[in-house]
């Protein structure tokens, strides 16, 4: 039970302490309900401190390998096989790690929250123990090297996500909207699933680095390509099959709506695992590159347009989510596009930098957004914002958060949302200096919608008598602006800790093949 | 050609379901025709595995040893249950819709736009 | 109008992918690189767990060993879901007020 | 339903049980296992949901027992996969230790012997009962709100 113990099998505890929370979760809320909230706080914050253990590990020894079920544990590619891994095997590199420790912060934010925020429903021990398994499915999905097993995760993920979607029934319209993302979730991972099986059926291997080696980019490679991006798109709430979306995002409680965001992310990661690691070598990346860059210019802008019209605040803020989607699509597009090119070097990496950064800034600032819009709809109970007003006169802490998260969305100066979004701007201009301007022209749009929303919700006369929200809901408010500032004052921290080394290893499938299958240790 | 069919089935069974999820406006035939498309993919996957004169991969009294491939038959299992948990899930929020608005009719089930 | 584009779209995915299945040689020119039925052209995997999974894991039954040993984890995954699904069917169909004769 | 159904219903529920459980201890000899052998018992329960009235159901067949048991079955699932973390996650320590389940088995074709295949049978075993846990449940949740359900109007 030594540190090196720990830091070893990291990858596979990561999984399955908050699993065996979960799955405890039900039998310990049936005793009391204040040890159920001990215990979800516990698990969380010992997931968090794991995933800081996955970055330190991945740090100082690069990619980690961890073989389910095999003796040794790192044994990938068994002697007597052949050269091939026949286990599930997971992989942590550094792009792995960075979405777990994002994922994770945001759920440990978004569990405090809800104590509080959902404090007079029923069924809570339902509810911590699907919010649990919905961070084991981002999770999973985000350290698998497995298709397959990226499949069961992406289904957990999916059915957790709807099941809480439902969680306030709301007259049945809750449920309608559980109802439309669940059949959406199910068809996409279905899609996934047929071209998992064509991958299987043409190389006999679930692995990806293994399907990455034998890979010789068949036609049927192509329908598997175009089956993986546009349903792992659609689950990371790209534009074409955006419509699911505002509904999900505003009907869920508001902890689940900042987690829905990283579970798209989730996703938004497998299109990026599955486009350069399993299809990078082979596959022509500037079509695929063009793609996601076309998918996210449409995004970002299609998304703040429709964000300017709503008058319902969770639903504008889903509609910005869209919008920001695009940006990382933009970001790691240009940096697809330009894969093994020497533009790469120029400003290639730097445009995926950008988008990497993006993710988990927008992972912070969203969910900052959602948890206030939440805090606000927990003391109005209403979501319009025609009818809100003047609330900044009795929730000082709300407001402040609100107007931080807001400033980050825009791209202001102090706060994180302009370390990337610079990022991208200069390395994008470089490439076609048209996208970089329509990014920055849905930068301002988006700063004139939250001043909106801003003006409407928060100034005016007092019109509603309300109090500050209760202590829990501001100490999950207070984790995720802990970060914003951080990575807002400091962007080097997150650029060479967390970025850089995430957007390297991205782009460098050889050495995560070589890592998978040269062997045990 | 005929070596193909249960690859030609797998396209004609998913074809149905799919028909089902997009023209059909009861919420229950849409769920019908997603677990349609998920029988297709399961189908696809065992069919994968296939060859020629191959028995079930098990040596309890087995007659030879000339097995089928094992992998896809334990994907198929893993499949069938998340399918059976999926369609559990949508059942049961096509009831609590049920219960609130008193139809199935998609065009009717309508009020998040409201 | 929506309708027919719906339908003229699902013939096509329809048609094109029927004409996959049933000519897959023919598919852009690659013979050889193709699925048929009832020849798998790899199965070095799969060969590696018929001949080493009763020995590894003493189990006669090789599917049994795949799902519970070399998989084992997928297995945590799928039976993870079935947990999953039965929480969500518990949260949709739940009593909303809190009442004593619950359970 | 009628006395008939329901006498049928009762002597066939004890045979769907043995049958069940037969599945789920033979799942690493013959085929089967913790699933199939779990949605068979679970079968029998939505027989007896089927054929009986529902007070009698209410009292008969406990929620909160087959609750119970999903989770208990996955506790102990994923304990028996915990286990093996001395070595790695899921490792099968069992097999070929002599020890419980745990002799080596010949190789080839064998007629199959039951005290083999370390953590699988314990595996499936767990998931059998996870299983018949989790779909009953299922059945009894819609039984329980199509049934007695003015307190969901709210």
């Amino acid at each position: 039970m030594s540190w090196d113990y720990f830091l070893n099998h990291s990858p596979a505890l990561i999984i399955v302490i908050p699993l065996l929370a979960a799955f405890a979760t039900p039998l310990i809320g049936r005793f009391s309900r204040k040890a159920m909230y001990i215990w979800i706080t516990a698990s969380l914050a010992l997931t968090e401190i794991f995933s800081i253990i996955l970055l330190y590990g991945v740090h100082t020894g690069g990619t980690m390998v961890y073989v389910m079920g095999a003796n040794p544990y790192n044994l990938s590619v068994p002697p007597d096989s052949g050269g091939i891994p026949v286990r599930i095997i997971l992989t942590v590199d550094s792009f792995g790690a960075f979405m777990a420790f994002t994922a994770s912060t945001v759920a440990l934010a978004g569990g405090i929250y809800s104590i509080a925020c959902e404090h007079s429903q029923t069924g809570q021990e339902k509810y911590y123990a699907l919010l649990l398994l919905m961070l084991v499915g981002m999770l999973g999905m985000v350290l698998t090297g497995d298709l397959f097993n990226f499949f069961v995760f992406l289904e957990i993920n999916s059915l957790a996500s709807a099941a809480l979607v439902s969680y306030r029934i709301d007259k049945g319209v809750a449920v309608e909207a559980a109802f439309k993302y669940a059949i959406i979730s199910s068809i996409g991972a279905l899609a996934f699933l047929f071209g998992v099986g064509i991958l299987y059926g043409e190389y006999d291997a679930l692995n990806m680095a293994m399907i990455a080696q034998r890979m010789k980019f068949t036609d049927l490679d192509k329908i598997v390509m175009a089956l993986f991006t546009v349903t792992l798109a659609m689950k990371a709430g790209a534009i074409p099959m955006h419509y699911w979306v505002p509904d999900g995002y505003g009907k869920a409680p508001g902890g689940i709506s900042a987690m829905l965001v990283t579970a798209s992310q989730a996703s938004l990661y497998g299109v990026f695992r599955v486009s350069f690691t399993v299809f990078g070598l082979s596959a022509n990346t500037l079509t695929l590159g063009w793609f996601l860059i076309i998918l996210g210019v449409l995004s970002m802008f299609v998304g703040v347009t429709m964000a300017l019209i709503q008058h319902d605040i969770k639903r504008l803020m889903a509609y910005h989510a869209i919008s920001q989607t695009g940006y990382m699509l933009l970001g790691v597009g240009v940096g697809l596009a330009t894969l093994g090119t020497a533009a790469f070097n120029q400003y290639g990496l730097a445009a995926m930098e950008g988008g990497i950064f993006h993710i988990i800034n927008h992972a912070m600032y969203k969910g900052l957004l959602f948890l206030t819009a939440g805090a606000v709809i927990y003391r109005v109970g209403t979501s319009d914002l025609n009818k809100m007003g003047g609330l900044a006169h009795g929730m000082k802490y709300t407001t402040i958060f609100f107007m931080i998260g807001a400033l980050s969305i825009a791209g202001i100066p102090p706060f994180n949302g302009f370390a990337s979004k610079l990022l991208i701007y200069e390395s994008v201009y470089q490439f076609n200096p048209l996208l970089s301007i329509i990014a920055m022209i849905v930068s301002i749009l988006t700063l004139a919608s939250f001043v909106k929303v801003f003006h409407s919700a928060f100034m005016g006369p007092k019109i509603y008598d309300v109090k500050e929200v209760p202590k829990s809901m501001l100490i999950g408010m207070c984790i995720l602006t802990f970060f914003i500032i951080l990575f807002g004052l400091f962007p080097n921290i997150a650029m060479t800790y967390l970025v850089g080394p995430a957007a390297k290893a991205l782009a460098n499938p050889l050495e995560y093949i070589a890592r998978v299958l040269g062997g045990g240790a | 050609m005929l070596l193909n069919l249960p690859f030609i089935t797998v396209v004609i069974i998913m074809a149905l379901g799919l028909y089902a999820m997009l023209f059909k406006r009861n919420l229950i035939k849409i769920v019908i025709g997603l677990s349609l498309i998920e029988s297709g993919v399961n189908l696809f996957l065992v069919s994968l595995g296939y060859r020629n004169g191959g028995i079930a991969p098990i040596y309890t009294n087995a007659p030879s040893t000339n097995m089928v491939l094992p992998t896809p038959q334990a994907l198929t299992l893993t499949s069938i249950v998340i399918g059976v948990a999926t369609t559990a899930m949508l059942l049961s929020f096509c009831m609590v819709i049920y219960r609130h608005y008193g139809t199935l009719d998609s065009r009717k089930v309508r009020r998040l736009r409201e | 109008m929506r309708n027919a584009l719906l339908a003229i779209s699902l013939i096509a995915i329809f048609a094109f992918f029927l004409y996959v299945a049933v000519n897959p040689g023919d598919f852009g020119g690659n013979t050889g690189d193709h699925l048929i039925f009832g020849e798998p052209r790899y199965s070095d995997m799969d060969d590696y767990f018929i001949h080493n999974g009763q020995n590894q894991t003493g189990a006669n039954n090789i599917v049994t060993s795949i799902v519970f040993d070399y998989r084992g984890f997928d297995t945590l995954g799928e039976a993870s879901v079935l947990f999953t699904a039965v929480l969500g069917v518990g949260v949709a169909l739940r009593l909303l007020r809190r009442d004593k004769n619950d359970e | 339903m009628s006395k008939i159904v329901r006498t049928q219903a009762s002597f066939l529920y004890t045979f769907i049980l043995i049958f069940g459980f037969y599945i789920v201890a033979h799942g690493h000899l013959t085929p089967g296992g913790g699933f199939q052998g779990g949605a068979v018992i679970a079968t029998g329960i939505a027989l007896v949901v089927v054929a009986y009235k529902f007070d009698e159901i209410k009292r008969r067949i406990k929620k909160t027992s087959l609750t119970a048991a999903e989770g208990i079955g996955l506790l102990s699932f994923i304990i028996a996969g915990i286990s093996g973390i001395g070595v790695s996650f899921f490792y099968n320590w069992l097999a070929n230790s002599g020890l419980l389940f745990g002799e080596s088995v010949p190789y080839g074709i064998n007629p199959g012997y039951l005290n083999t295949a370390g953590t699988l049978p314990i595996m499936n075993l767990a998931v059998g009962i996870e299983v018949l846990g989790g779909l009953g449940v299922i059945v009894l949740y819609m039984l329980h709100f199509v049934k007695g359900g003015e307190g969901n109007a709210a």
